[in-house]
């Protein structure tokens, strides 16, 4: 191994700290073993072993050999450099040393949890921890280096969630940027009648909320716009956002609906989106009487005008304010935040992928949200539930779990199907009076006051069949099953299989990611789950942040949710966000690159390679000079520079190939 | 017979194969069985589910308990059409088809299968004459099969028998292939993989009440 | 390319106009066609309940034998009309790609008879064969008597799109459908074209095997076809063979004309009668008057 | 090294993996907290980004005595620095030809994307790649022949990391 340096501060003097992690880690690794061997390693002057090393008294153990000058540099190994780097390096640092006088080998998530065999394991703890003490002697000490943090605050999605957050931030003073991709904020909630389990109006608790945002001073909502680009780090992002033309200024229109009314259309055929299609409106529209803002949208799919300029578009002159224009353009707004919260949400399952269900094949057969239309009192049918023949269904089946816990189609459980379900059950059972069949694998109602709801339909004679719907169909096999929509399916309580006649079958579907996930969590360079939900950075430590700093999830984004989870969620993310605002800086990480320049031939092949521009060329001294500010510590310019005079804090060729001695050859 | 026995609603550990589930589980893809959620799909699906003693839901269910006496026993394996529809909807893609067929092997090897229950003749015969053979004739099939289930059965066929060869869709000779030899050799030389031992078929088969 | 035949048990003896209208079709339609050398049983459903090892060296010993008479380089492919042979065939072509030990144990034992079977046999049924490679317009062109105004329900029965088929839909299969089409027969639609027929139950079970194919005959004539159009042995004879008998059953007088698929393919291609195995069936098929379809007598 | 190893077992490869800190390594992570038990030979080397990876890094591997080398970043498009990993594949398959004139067999050094919720795929890879390189068995090396690979690769060689370790 090669001599390392001797100038700064003398030999190095290695403690070793080995941890059992109670037994996560000392069930397969012999950790005495390891603590003999560690013992014998060059430089090692201190070797201990402790049950919880992340615990107050075995940090102490570290902080006391460092004030005793027993050690000057430190490994620990136990967990993962994710979890408890932080934690050791600020022990460290609280005892006088220098944070990144510090090394940590992952013996648990990379050894005890994924190897059987003990001997094996305790081997590769060995290997890791000769590494990590081969390395750190080589250790230099550094200082964080800190960059002020912008205050304002980005969500992307007007649904409850980033509703709920972006009022939370304002509240708190910070100046919020609302973006929403459809022309009014409020997202799924604003579609329901009621919610579960109080039942009350989804309208009447989330409207004020929605009006609350559109009037506050310290937030600016864009609708019907999408984040186009995002630039930066942590505490200081560059954003860009796609303001797509609505051709209705929102300054000037008052939503007074005369410019729709006057439309040449003078029937609405167009399916409208808010009412999931069962409802027509004109190219020309208003989402819903609430929508925020209330301000007409032109539809360039369909709006004569935009597609053959051949209109004699009477909505121009029925609008008072002349608030219609059809040279509107897109506009690029640029923006700088500090902290970004996603809250894009979720869509609903496609119910025609399960072709044996019928839908779209048979008539009175509903997805869920389109009940949730139906049953609402400002939907297309006044909240009435109707047959297409325009009569009350006497018999309605509720099929559970569709799309959902198959490994066809979805293999999670969607959390929201089995409440919504009681729902609507009650809520068609009172506007109907039809017999109402659950059909229902198991029946999930974890939460405060579900299990109660679930007793109280229960007791209002609701039926509930435990058990899959195989197929709903139109052959009758009795007289009473003609005409009828008949659903197969085994009550698996009582062992037999059931054909059950009904006029109208509502399939709740289960939730999925949106269509775009993939590309909205490239654009905010975040990871998704195996699912495509947003990966959080910890199931249970870290539910809201994600692997890039700044930038966290609300809602039913990072996985399906109901409201009170959502709006919980939310507040956690704004949470995260503002103690990250109001630290007023962030530290980075000095992983930074830094130039030997005495070594620096000045080929300029590592400023090309740069994706931050970070590299730059000093013409008088012919080398190359990094921008400590602008890197964000890649190391890709290291490995390219065929001098070698380009290095990187923490990783640089030496301390790397030490450890790969290490790694490789450590007895 | 007295009502008192038949199906009784306890089990006893004791009675019960502990390995059962595994010994099922053995077959190509067959791990997918641990992963049942009962949700009856497959009992759904099936066009034969409501004449057999137990549903195929039920089935898995007493396999993975290890009520091996109770499953190999049924009418519900024996049933089995084989129309797959339970396989295809399966939401944790378990082959119920081939977990029937391995439950009919193993009735078969241990020669417990239900009362008047021709179908596992059937599948003997056939299983011969293809040794034999190479191919099966159906007529001679069915006339051994009605010999050693229900001889009056084919009485009553008879006018279809009739009726098929004036339409001349009844095959008399029995059918075969030229290279016999060839075919036993591939046989035989599973036989040792065979999860069978060949006595286990030619044995007569057992009658168990059901 | 020429496809291989490969008849299985049913079609040489109770699905004989099955064979006899699919080689007067593919004959109509140039399609070369060769029956398999010294082809044994497919090893289908009843032998599975004995071995299933031996079940698939069965169809094992079939595909290899394909491929040595296809001739090294060339494709193999296998036409298989019985809906149990082609699951059979096609089972054992899956499970001896995803299970390397069952491979090398078949391919053990075909070894000791000196044959090989590397995979490249393939399994196609008529219907595959006829709507992705011969394709609809060379059947529409086929066409000299349209069968305009003959209602046809679409049986496809289970083992044909179950579970491994991959040319059709498995729960909407269509390819019956556009070729009846294309013959210019009006199509019944009717959700049971994939439920099961009762298989062999019908005869070892008559109780339980004969009311599956009764419910699929009521719910046909229910929705007026004049003829159910099959492309399994099988089916065809559980759902015609035994009419007069359920007609006792069920108090209920049943009568539907069940034809093979080719043999409506043939009467639309104005093929001599007698080439089709028309006479062979028990319930007459009557080619729609309005064209002067002749009546065929049983 | 490997001759140090006391007491003839059978042959258990050595393989270096060099994880990028966002997806594989974290990936692998995943793979413990989910237990997954994969194979104990492969010891992982953490950088920030597959891009800092240094052929030079893969050779000292090789030459101290592992018998494969195994490279993980994020799949093309993720990369936390938006193209470190391009850059990774483009110098590695330039890298694989020279190890093919050396005769290392390609299967002794791979290079896999895997993504942050890809656990189970660490431990497919590590499976596939153990299995593989015992198959080969130990990795013999012409010492001269890497120093030829080592200066075509570039000047600084094994003294410049001397002098590394020194200065730095």
């Amino acid at each position: 191994m090669s001599q390392p340096n001797m100038k700064s501060n003398g030999t190095p003097k290695v403690g070793v700290y080995v941890c059992h992690c109670g037994i996560n880690i000392a069930h397969t690794v012999d950790v005495a073993e390891t603590v003999k061997f560690a013992a014998k390693l060059p430089y090692v002057t201190v070797v201990r072993d402790y049950k919880f090393m992340c615990s107050d008294p075995g940090q102490e153990l570290i902080q006391q050999d460092f004030r005793d000058g027993k050690v000057d540099r430190v490994v620990v190994a136990s967990c993962s450099p994710l979890m408890h780097e932080a934690t050791f390096r600020r022990a460290l640092a609280e005892a006088g040393g220098n944070a990144f006088m510090f090394q940590m080998a992952n013996i648990r998530e990379h050894v005890s949890w994924v190897t059987l065999d003990k001997v094996a394991a305790t081997d590769k703890a060995k290997a890791l921890i000769a590494a990590a003490v081969a390395r750190v002697v080589l250790h230099q000490p550094l200082q964080k280096t800190s960059v002020p943090v912008n205050p304002d605050v980005l969500i992307v999605g007007g649904g409850i969630s980033g509703i709920h957050a972006a009022l939370t931030a304002a509240n708190a003073g910070k100046k919020v940027y609302l973006v929403e991709r459809d022309p009014t904020i409020g997202g799924h909630m604003a579609k329901f009648d009621k919610t579960f389990p109080t039942l009350d109006c989804s309208a009447c608790i989330l409207t004020p909320k929605m009006s609350a945002v559109r009037s506050h001073p310290n937030i600016t909502l864009w609708t019907y716009s999408e984040v186009a680009g995002v630039e930066g780090y942590v505490g200081n992002f560059k954003v860009k956002v796609r303001r797509k033309p609505r051709y209705v200024d929102e300054e000037l229109c008052v939503g007074c609906y005369e410019c729709i009314e006057a439309c040449v259309y003078k029937k609405p055929r167009f399916p409208d989106e808010f009412n999931v299609g069962l409802s027509m409106r004109r190219p020309i529209y208003i989402p819903f009487p609430q929508a925020t803002p209330l301000v007409a949208v032109i539809d360039p799919e369909t709006c004569a005008q935009i597609k053959t300029g051949k209109c004699k578009h009477p909505c121009v002159e029925a609008c008072l304010r002349n608030a219609i224009n059809f040279d509107q353009k897109e506009v690029i707004e640029e923006i700088d935040v500090g902290a970004i919260i996603l809250a894009t949400g979720f869509k609903t399952f496609d119910a025609s992928r399960v072709s044996r269900y019928g839908y779209g094949k048979y008539p009175n057969i509903y997805s869920s949200l389109e009940i949730e239309r139906m049953t609402n009192a400002a939907g297309p049918t006044g909240g009435e539930v109707r047959l297409t023949n325009g009569e009350k269904p006497k018999a309605v089946g509720i099929v559970h779990c569709v799309g959902s816990r198959d490994n066809h189609t979805n293999q999670w459980c969607s959390r929201v199907c089995c409440m919504y379900s009681l729902k609507l059950a009650h809520l068609i059972k009172e506007r109907t009076e039809a017999e109402i069949y659950n059909f229902y694998i198991d029946m999930r109602t974890p939460g405060k006051g579900y299990e109660e709801f679930y007793e109280r339909l229960l007791k209002e004679n609701v039926h509930f069949i435990r058990g899959r719907v195989a197929e709903i169909s139109d052959w009758a096999m009795t007289p009473e099953e003609e005409g009828k929509l008949v659903i197969r399916a085994e009550d698996t309580l009582v062992g037999v299989v059931r054909r059950i006649p009904v006029d109208m079958v509502v399939l709740s579907v289960g939730l999925e990611p949106q269509a775009d996930a993939d590309d909205v969590r490239r654009l905010f360079n975040i990871s998704c789950g195996k699912e495509g939900w947003f990966l959080e950075r910890h199931p249970k430590l870290a539910p809201v942040s994600t692997f890039t700093d700044g930038v966290f999830l609300a809602g039913a984004c990072q996985g399906p949710k109901d409201i009170p989870d959502c709006v919980a969620q939310a507040g956690a993310a704004t949470a995260e966000a503002l103690a990250l605002i109001d630290a007023g800086k962030v530290e980075l990480e000095p992983n930074t690159a830094y130039v030997l320049e005495e070594v620096c031939s000045g080929c300029q092949t590592c400023i090309g390679l740069c994706p931050y521009s970070a590299i730059t060329f000093d013409k008088e001294k012919k080398v190359a000079v990094v921008n400590g500010a602008l890197c964000k510590g890649c190391g890709t310019c290291v490995a390219s520079c065929p001098s070698g005079s380009l290095q990187q804090n923490l990783f640089t060729d030496a301390q790397i190939l030490h450890e790969i001695k290490g790694v490789v050859n450590y007895v | 017979m007295n009502r008192w026995e038949g199906w009784h609603k306890v089990r006893y550990e004791s009675e019960l194969a502990p390995h059962f589930a595994a010994e099922i589980a053995s077959i190509p893809g067959g791990d997918h069985l641990y992963s049942c959620i009962q949700c009856g799909t497959c009992s759904g699906m099936c066009p034969l589910s409501h004449h057999m003693d137990f549903t195929p839901r039920q089935i898995i269910a007493m396999i993975r308990a290890g009520f091996k006496a109770d499953v190999l026993s049924s009418y519900t394996t024996w049933l089995c059409a084989s129309c797959y529809s339970c396989t295809v909807e399966c939401p944790k893609e378990i082959k119920l088809t081939d977990i029937m067929y391995a439950a009919k092997r193993l009735a078969i090897r241990e020669g417990v299968y239900p009362k008047r229950f021709p179908i596992a003749v059937l599948a003997d015969e056939f299983f011969k004459s293809v040794e034999r053979n190479g191919r099966s004739s159906e007529t001679w099939l069915l006339t051994r099969l009605y010999l050693r289930t229900n001889p009056f059965k084919m009485l009553k066929q008879a006018g279809l028998g009739m009726r098929l060869w004036l339409h001349g869709r009844l095959g008399l000779k029995p059918e075969s292939i030229e290279r016999k030899s060839e075919l036993r050799s591939i046989l035989k030389a599973l036989e040792k993989e065979h999860m069978i031992k060949r006595k286990g078929n030619t044995a007569p088969l057992k009658e168990v009440a059901s | 390319m020429s496809y291989i035949y490969f008849p299985g048990c049913s079609l040489q003896s109770t699905g004989k106009p099955y064979e006899e209208s699919m080689q007067a079709v593919f004959a109509a339609l140039n399609i070369p066609i060769k029956e398999l050398d010294d082809w044994n049983c497919c090893g289908a459903t009843a032998y599975m309940s004995i071995s299933e090892l031996k079940s698939f060296a069965l169809s094992a010993r079939n595909m290899a034998l394909a491929e040595r008479q296809a001739g090294a380089g060339n494709s193999a492919d296998m036409v298989v009309p019985c809906a149990a042979c082609y699951l059979g065939l096609n089972k054992a072509h899956h499970y001896l790609a995803e299970n390397p030990d069952l491979n090398a144990k078949i391919k053990g034992a075909l070894g000791v008879a000196g044959l090989n079977y590397s995979g490249r046999a393939r399994i196609r049924h008529p219907l595959d064969v006829l709507v992705n490679d011969i394709g609809m317009k060379a059947v529409t062109e086929r066409v000299k008597q349209p069968l305009k105004g003959m209602k046809v329900a679409c049986y496809y029965g289970c083992q044909l799109v179950r579970p491994y088929a991959d040319f059709d839909d498995q729960h909407e299969p269509t390819t019956m459908d556009v070729i009846m089409k294309a013959l210019g027969a009006e199509v019944v639609d009717w959700p049971l074209k994939t439920r099961c027929c009762g298989g062999s139950l019908t005869g070892t079970v008559p109780d339980v095997g004969q009311r599956l194919s009764y419910i699929l005959l009521r719910e046909a004539k229910k929705r007026g076809c004049d003829v159910i159009a099959t492309a399994c042995p099988l089916c065809q004879f559980n759902l015609e063979c035994y009419q007069s008998e359920m007609s006792r059953k069920y108090e209920a007088p049943v009568n539907v004309p069940v034809a093979y698929f080719t043999q409506l393919m043939g009467m639309a291609f104005g093929l001599d009668h007698k080439k089709l195995g028309l006479k062979r069936l028990f319930v007459p098929v009557h080619a729609p008057a309005a064209v002067g379809g002749s009546h065929v007598a049983a | 090294m490997s001759e140090n190893k006391s007491t003839p077992k059978p042959f258990e490869p050595r393989i270096v993996a060099f994880f990028c800190n966002w997806c594989t390594y974290t990936a692998a992570d995943l793979a413990g907290t989910a237990r997954m038990r994969y194979a104990p030979n492969v010891r992982v080397v953490r950088i920030m980004c597959s891009g800092r990876l240094d052929p030079q890094f893969v050779l000292t591997a090789l030459r101290e005595g592992a018998d494969g080398v195994l490279i993980g970043g994020c799949h093309p498009g993720d990369c936390h620095y938006q193209e470190g990993n391009y850059k990774a594949l483009r110098r590695f398959s330039l890298f694989k030809r020279m190890l093919n004139d050396l005769g290392i067999e390609p299967a002794r050094v791979r290079l896999e994307w895997i993504a942050a919720s890809e656990g189970d795929k660490v431990q497919r890879v590590i499976n596939e790649m153990t299995e593989a390189v015992r198959a080969l068995g130990p990795l013999k090396l012409e010492p001269r022949a890497l120093e030829g690979l080592e200066a075509s690769l570039s000047e600084k060689a094994a003294e410049l990391v001397l002098t590394q370790g020194e200065t730095s």
